[in-house]
């Protein structure tokens, strides 16, 4: 299936949960409502033509605007094709809905990003930090972040 | 009593003999506590095995800090990481010696200005003995090291230093 | 006079007298600087989570019992394999009898599984199927991506 | 200095109810083992929270970040897009060529340049030497997991020796710093093909001996068979990769499948796992696929030596980096799987964002769901068999 | 005044079977009375030893130092809840109990004390005891032996199984 | 020790004493020598040197290991029981010393010549068992429960078929005393009971191969009886840390390993002196003595010691069930099989 | 009983010795068995009692029969005591994983 075949069928299954799309990138993407992600995952892994059933990756970004984003990445092995999902938030409300219910290794990406965007996933089983340690304050992959002076008495600046 | 802990005024040649043989027998026997942390650790693994062959050195890999005289910190010590290094230095038991390997561990190395979470250095919370440079130091490197730990505990004395 | 126990007693004093000696030479040799860090229980680098003391599984008990019985039957069997020869065949069809019944025993805890160990129970993952959907997720999945 | 917690003078055990750091109340006759961060089985300072009854597993909660470098932070911080690569060489220690690759190809993919052939065959060349040496650490360290340490001396002789090529390449013995963006830093010394090629034939009947050693020694498959039997379909859901996917019976290489470089010419099968010992998809079969892979990439080193063409081994790129603004996805086969590279470029000289998809961090998520119901002895086993490096874990 | 060897192990083997039996009784930690027992154990066997009894003795140490007291301590270990206040047992009717064991005890050593017993003159010093002992059981005790098969026939299957628990699904 | 009978009581004693510190210098010297045996073997499979620094190829490096551990110090972590923390490295290393007193080093030396010697060393071990379960619970570690839990299960297991092993021995030479199993033997490497014993030739044909296989049975058991691969897994490095002396350091630890590496000769003493002809010379009269007797039985002993390390540096580890597989299923069903058989060739 | 017979009798230990050693451990192990709630603790002191029963036939095999029977008897009774550990400690496990406790008290009121 092409992108826009996906878009279509996408489309028409979700209507207005289909923010924008973007075909002819290299990597053709398609921007969904944060808060409707898990039923399009599981449309898009479940459905025959589609059959996204290896996310390859799952990434947070921090897009220096006012917005945070998580980028998925999907990949069908049956049917060799690709497709870039992305979900957008504000850093005021950044809550994106987890689809750790559909590819189970989105868990820990989806704790990632939580720990570096502080995106707060919806719906996900386990979240807490994960590369930092829980008593860490701020999101470090926030383009506004400021290093802290000291964490647990230890300098941290050299 | 505990002779380790006392300091003699002045040496004469029986404390120095002695003084002699327990260092000899310190430098000779370091029980090296089975513990890396990164890259550094993959060379401190090639240090141990056919080629290099620390054990040449005696030194043994114990999995418990309580029977290990020496730790290799190996690699990048991060900030959630030092605690717990903090802690298996504590638990390790006395006489011990640290030998830091590799740029992360002597002053964070490549990560020493945006690793917000990476300790620019672990003397920054147990004391080390022998720092070895490089990233990572090459196995050859970490003999160096060991020899020159063993130079340093040679001079280790019984006897009080001079006010 | 000393008898060959008392000899073995002597062994078992020395063995502790050597264990004694080893430790005072040790003791005053070594240093004596504990403070609350170094003293802490070890797990690994980290603080532990509750007690060690917890209770065990009933297996060491059983394994602990089934030792005992077959211990009980060595202490007959060794007097027994000293003079057997001497008794001939009705001295080993005593034994052999007294071991059957044994046996059953031994057959009953094979049996019945005592004899294994707890064995790993692994539970093999399944993959989370749409709960709006009626796709069996095994039977979706199961098909192998295709191969060139 | 820390402030080190003082402890009571009389450890006091927590009274009540114990939980695990997931909020699982224990029940009355398990407990809590921390596993690592320093332990001998955990492969660096992964920290397994095992919830254990009897020798049973009930729940294991790994916690990472032990290893946390901040890598992406670095490759947005970095003046240009070239300083990034000696982070990724230590992102994946055992295996940082690989890492180069998969990073350099995400650049050049945006960059939109052509490559002349020989670095192509080079970068082959060096990403299989490096598979051989990374595998080789793995299923060493696997072996001191079972109990036996000589094979992991074996291996660690054997790696020196691919060590030995690359230091003859690019000076480094570990973290090369060898594949620039556009090419290579430097061409291969003219002996390095006679090098390679001896090691080739050297290493065959290594593998042999390592395997009757190892492999199938009735012990070790005593061991491995049927222990954390990850099925295919699970496999996949995880998005498992490398030897990973490959032991669970999935025939799928990102060299063949998604083909980058030049393995496409070259004559190969992927590897994967058959259940011979026990269950497709067991601990055996991954590490089995690991030493068939090491056959895989002699031969393919073989092929591309022998097809090594001569050449430039710098293509034409712009002085400073700048590519369109932009975003790429590109992954490569590495040791432990698919090493994925997501880079955003604004169109300034610096990546916006850099994301690595790293196999050793995916791989590592199922660890939990496979593991569960077995004994802590196989635990170590199947911790060992997902082949981790916490520096790409933890990135 | 000089003690021969006998009189001396004697005592010594009296004194730590007793103070450690006592040990046993009184501590209220039931760990340190399991590892007490271990001490009983190897006291009474010296006194065996003393009683020229050597397969008993040694008999002694095999099932109860390296059988009972195994299982003993498994016992402790997996029904002792430490975290709790539990390791500590408590004693109970102490007074009632003490008058009464020391009643009985009074009657048993008076009774002991008192009656005349036939101390054969010529006290034996057994050699080579084992293999009588394995004779005895062959011929005269031959059906006691082979009750014990049964007995223990009996205890094997009987415990294990009382003990066995139903694996619980995870 | 049947010399010195004439002397007075006290003079005995200080006698007796002084030969019953015999085996303890013996133990410690070779401890010395088989620490530095060990890492030598290990090497030579590995490719290695090992030891290379102190003294010519490391000879002193035992010494200096050991006057090391004299220095370090000694940490009891406030989450143990101190007392039975203490108490457990004197009633490991007195059950290990105590079975010694057994053994029958040479045709004149032999520490107390207890009629049921076999059977004694196997009860005293018991008490290894006991202070190993001492070790791991006083120590309040995880780990040290762990192996401690694991090793005395593994040692009781155990204990069954080394013992019915020993009962073969016992059925063929009729006696528990070591001294009596070795003279039985006396006639060189053919009477020796692996190989049927001074029996007529018929019988010695039937019977053999189940002593062999009775041999091989108690040599596996042994090793499991002292920790050793593939059934190390009380100490199991890379699963349980360093099992149930996680937490003793220094001298205490020290004296742990003297005792561990004081099992490993012990059982193979018992397996020398049962199967392979104790101090006896292979060759009968010819290169037999007192100390040539001393000099068989070391080195008999040390091969089995020999094959114990070797073993170490090859095999993997096997699993806790695999293990008690081995020891219930296997072992003793075969050695059952093994007093059967040659119980009825023998009286027939 | 003047004080130079009780020396005497002190230094010439005989069957009245051991009788006198097994008797007071026999008390202390009806003792535990009266006060201890612990069944466990119950369970040592049959233990010691036995070990007390042991000591008397042993020592009467030694001093008065000068047979051997006495060692048999008590070769018996070892085996019994296992026997009685290994069922009652079973029986312990089993009350204990109903109840989830080993007090014999405890164990009275819940079972009403």
């Amino acid at each position: 299936m092409t992108a826009e075949e996906i878009l279509n069928s996408l489309k028409a299954k979700f209507g207005d949960a289909i923010v924008e799309a973007k075909l002819d990138a290299p990597q053709p993407w398609i921007v969904v409502n944060p808060s409707r992600t898990k039923e399009i995952a599981f449309f898009l892994r479940d459905d025959p033509a589609t059959r996204f059933d290896y996310m390859m990756c799952l990434s947070g970004v921090d897009y220096n605007n006012g917005k945070l984003g998580i980028v998925y990445h999907l990949f069908s092995m049956v049917h060799r094709h690709k497709i870039v999902l992305k979900a957008f938030c504000t850093k005021e409300q950044p809550h994106i809905q987890s689809v750790t219910s559909v590819w189970a290794t989105a868990n820990w990406h989806e704790r990632e990003a939580f720990d570096m965007y502080g995106i707060v996933i919806d719906e996900h089983p386990d979240l807490r930090r994960i590369l930092l340690p829980y008593d860490w304050e701020g999101h470090p992959l926030r383009k506004d972040y400021q290093v802290p002076e000291f964490y647990n008495g230890m300098k941290v600046p050299y | 009593m505990g002779l380790l802990d006392q300091r003699f005024e002045n040496g004469n040649v029986f404390v120095t003999s002695l003084e002699n043989l327990l260092n000899w027998a310190r430098l000779s026997s370091l029980y090296q506590m089975q513990f890396g942390l990164a890259c550094c650790a993959i060379e401190m693994m090639a240090a141990s095995a056919s080629d290099f062959d620390i054990m040449r050195f005696g030194i043994i890999p114990r999995a418990t800090p309580r029977q290990a005289d020496v730790m290799f910190v190996a690699g990048t010590v991060t900030l959630k990481m030092a605690s717990r290094i903090k802690r298996l230095y504590d638990q390790m038991a006395e006489p011990r010696y640290i030998i830091s390997m590799g740029s992360c561990a002597n002053c964070g190395g490549p990560y020493w200005e945006h690793g917000y979470h990476v300790l620019k250095g672990v003397d920054r919370v147990i004391p080390v003995d022998v720092y070895v440079p490089g990233c990572p130091p090459r196995p050859e490197a970490l003999l160096e090291g060991i020899i020159k730990l063993q130079e340093k505990v040679r001079k280790e004395s019984l006897v009080k230093k001079p006010a | 006079m000393l008898t060959e126990f008392g000899k073995v007693f002597i062994f078992l004093i020395i063995g502790a007298l050597f264990v004694a000696a080893g430790l005072l030479v040790a003791w005053l040799l070594r240093p004596r600087r504990p403070y609350p860090g170094k003293v802490a229980p070890y797990e690994c680098g980290e603080e532990p989570v509750g007690d060690a003391w917890v209770r065990f599984n009933v297996r060491f008990y059983v394994i602990a019992l089934i030792f005992l019985v077959f211990d009980v039957e060595v202490v007959f069997l060794l007097p027994w394999a000293l003079v057997f020869r001497d008794l001939g065949l009705f001295g080993f069809l005593e034994m052999a009898v007294f071991l059957g019944i044994l046996l059953v025993g031994f057959a009953y805890v094979w049996v019945k599984g005592d004899l294994d160990w707890d064995k790993p129970r692994p539970v093999v993952p399944q993959i989370n199927r749409n709960p709006e959907s009626h796709v069996e997720p095994g039977k979706r999945n199961v098909e192998v991506p295709v191969v060139n | 200095m820390i402030e080190t917690k003082s402890l009571p003078t009389q450890y006091a055990s927590q009274p009540g109810p114990v939980q695990t750091s997931s909020g699982k109340t224990l029940r009355t006759d398990e407990m809590i083992i921390n596993m690592g961060p320093q332990h001998p089985s955990t492969h660096g300072v992964l920290r397994l929270e095992i919830v254990v009854e009897g020798e049973i597993i009930i729940d294991v909660i790994p916690h990472i970040g032990y290893l946390h470098r901040c890598f992406e932070k670095h490759a947005e911080h970095m003046t240009n897009y070239q300083q990034v690569i000696p982070y990724c060489d230590r992102l994946d220690y055992c295996a940082a060529i690989n890492d180069e690759h998969s990073y350099v190809l995400a650049v050049e993919r945006m960059l939109k340049i052509e490559l002349p052939e020989r670095v192509e065959y080079i970068r082959v060349v060096m990403a299989e030497l490096q598979r051989i040496a990374s595998h080789l650490i793995a299923v060493g360290t696997f072996g001191i997991d079972a109990g036996a340490f000589t094979p992991f001396l074996y291996a660690f002789h054997d790696r020196e020796l691919i060590l030995d090529l690359f230091e003859m390449t690019c000076g480094a013995r570990l973290l090369y710093n060898y594949f620039w963006i556009g090419g290579l830093s430097h061409d291969i010394p003219p002996q390095f093909v006679d090098k390679a090629k001896q090691f080739c034939t050297y290493f065959r009947p290594r593998i042999k001996e390592f395997n009757d050693l190892l492999t199938y020694n009735e012990i070790f498959v005593k061991r491995t068979a049927n222990v954390g039997v990850l099925p295919k379909d699970v496999a996949l859901n995880y998005a498992c990769s490398g030897p990973m996917l490959r032991g669970s019976g999935i025939n799928w290489d990102l060299r063949r499948d998604d083909p980058y470089s030049v393995y496409h010419k070259l004559q190969w099968e992927p590897q994967i796992g058959k259940g011979e010992m026990g269950t497709v998809g067991d601990v055996w079969d991954r590490h089995i696929v690991r030493m068939r892979e090491m056959e895989v990439s002699l031969s393919i080193i073989e092929q591309a030596l022998a097809a090594l063409p001569e050449g430039n081994v710098q293509a034409a790129i712009p002085k400073r980096i700048r590519p369109d603004a932009g975003e790429v996805y590109a992954r490569t086969e590495t040791p432990r799987g698919e090493l994925g590279f997501y880079v955003i470029s604004d169109g300034s000289g610096t990546p916006f964002r850099v994301k690595a998809r790293a196999p050793a961090f995916v791989n590592l998520s199922v660890l939990p769901a496979i593991s569960r119901g077995c004994m802590i002895a196989d635990l170590v086993l199947i911790a060992g068999s997902v082949d981790i490096v916490l520096g790409q874990v933890d990135r | 005044m000089t003690i021969d060897l006998f009189t001396l192990a004697f005592y010594l083997f009296a004194l730590i079977t007793l103070a450690s039996a006592a040990v046993v009784v009184f501590s209220k930690n039931i760990i340190y009375s399991s590892f007490a027992l271990l001490f009983t154990f190897f006291g009474v066997a010296g006194l065996y030893v003393l009683l020229m009894a050597d397969f008993i003795a040694i008999t002694q140490i095999m099932i109860y130092v390296g059988g009972i007291l195994v299982l003993l301590l498994f016992g402790v270990m997996l029904t002792t809840k430490v975290i709790s206040v539990d390791m500590r047992t408590g004693t109970i009717q102490t007074l009632p109990a003490v008058l009464v064991v020391s009643a009985m005890a009074g009657v048993l050593i008076g009774i002991f004390w008192t009656t005349d017993w036939k101390v054969s003159p010529t006290a034996v010093g057994f050699e080579k005891t084992a293999p009588r002992i394995g004779e005895m059981l062959l011929s005269t005790y031959l059906l006691p032996f082979e009750i014990a098969s049964v007995v223990l026939l009996v205890a094997l299957v009987g415990a294990a199984m009382i003990a066995r628990r139903e694996k619980k699904p995870l | 020790m049947d010399a010195f009978q004439n002397l007075g009581f006290w003079r005995t004693l200080l006698v007796t004493v002084v030969l019953s510190a015999l085996p303890l210098v013996f133990i410690l010297l070779y401890a010395l020598v088989t620490i530095y045996l060990e890492m030598k073997v290990a090497a030579h499979v590995q490719d290695r040197l090992a030891y290379m620094r102190t003294g010519w190829h490391g000879v002193l490096q035992p010494i200096a290991d050991f006057i090391k551990l004299l220095q370090k110090e000694d940490i009891i972590s406030v989450a143990a029981d101190r007392k039975l923390f203490i108490l457990a490295p004197y009633i490991v290393f007195m059950g290990t010393y105590g079975a010694y007193a057994a053994i029958p080093f040479s045709s004149i030396f032999i520490g107390a010549q207890i009629d049921l010697g076999a059977f004694f060393i196997v009860a005293i071990s018991s008490l290894v068992v006991v202070g190993i379960l001492m070790a791991g619970w006083a120590s309040n570690n995880k780990w040290s429960i762990f192996g401690a839990v694991r090793s005395v299960a593994q040692m009781v297991s155990y204990e069954i078929p080394t013992v019915l092993a020993i009962l073969v021995g016992v059925m063929i030479t009729g006696s528990l005393n070591l001294q009596e199993v070795t003279k039985f033997q006396a006639g060189g490497i053919q009477d020796w009971v692996i190989f049927g014993g001074p029996l007529p030739l018929l019988q010695k044909l039937l019977i053999t191969p189940f002593t062999v296989i009775t041999f091989l049975i108690l040599f596996v058991a042994s090793l499991a009886e002292v920790n050793r691969t593939p059934f190390d897994l009380p100490e199991a490095e890379s699963e349980l840390v360093q099992g149930f002396f996680t937490e003793y350091s220094g001298m205490r630890w020290a004296l742990f390993y003297v005792a561990e590496y004081a099992n490993m000769f012990l059982v193979s003493a018992v397996a020398v002196a049962y199967f392979l002809g104790g101090w006896g010379s292979p060759f009968g009269e010819t290169l037999s003595g007192p100390v040539l007797g001393f000099f068989w039985f070391v080195l008999k002993g040390m091969v089995l010691v020999f094959l114990q390390i070797w073993l170490r540096w090859t095999l993997p580890r096997l699993r806790v069930d695999q293990l008690m597989y081995t020891a219930w299923k296997v072992l003793v069903p075969f050695l059952f099989v093994c007093i059967v058989a040659i119980g009825l060739i023998l009286v027939l | 009983m003047t004080v130079a017979q009780f020396s005497q009798w002190l230094q010439t230990p005989g069957l009245n010795h051991f009788l006198l050693i097994s008797g007071i451990l026999f008390s202390l192990g009806v003792f535990a068995i009266l006060t201890r709630r612990n069944a466990i603790m119950v369970l040592m002191g049959i233990e010691l009692v036995l070990n007390a029963a042991n000591i008397n036939f042993l020592a009467f095999s030694r001093y008065t029969t000068g047979t051997l029977d006495g060692q048999v008897i008590a070769i018996f009774v070892i085996i019994l005591a296992a026997a009685e550990a290994a069922i009652a400690l079973a029986i312990v496990l089993n009350i204990y994983q109903n109840f989830n406790s080993v007090n014999i008290d405890e164990i009275n009121q819940l079972k009403d």
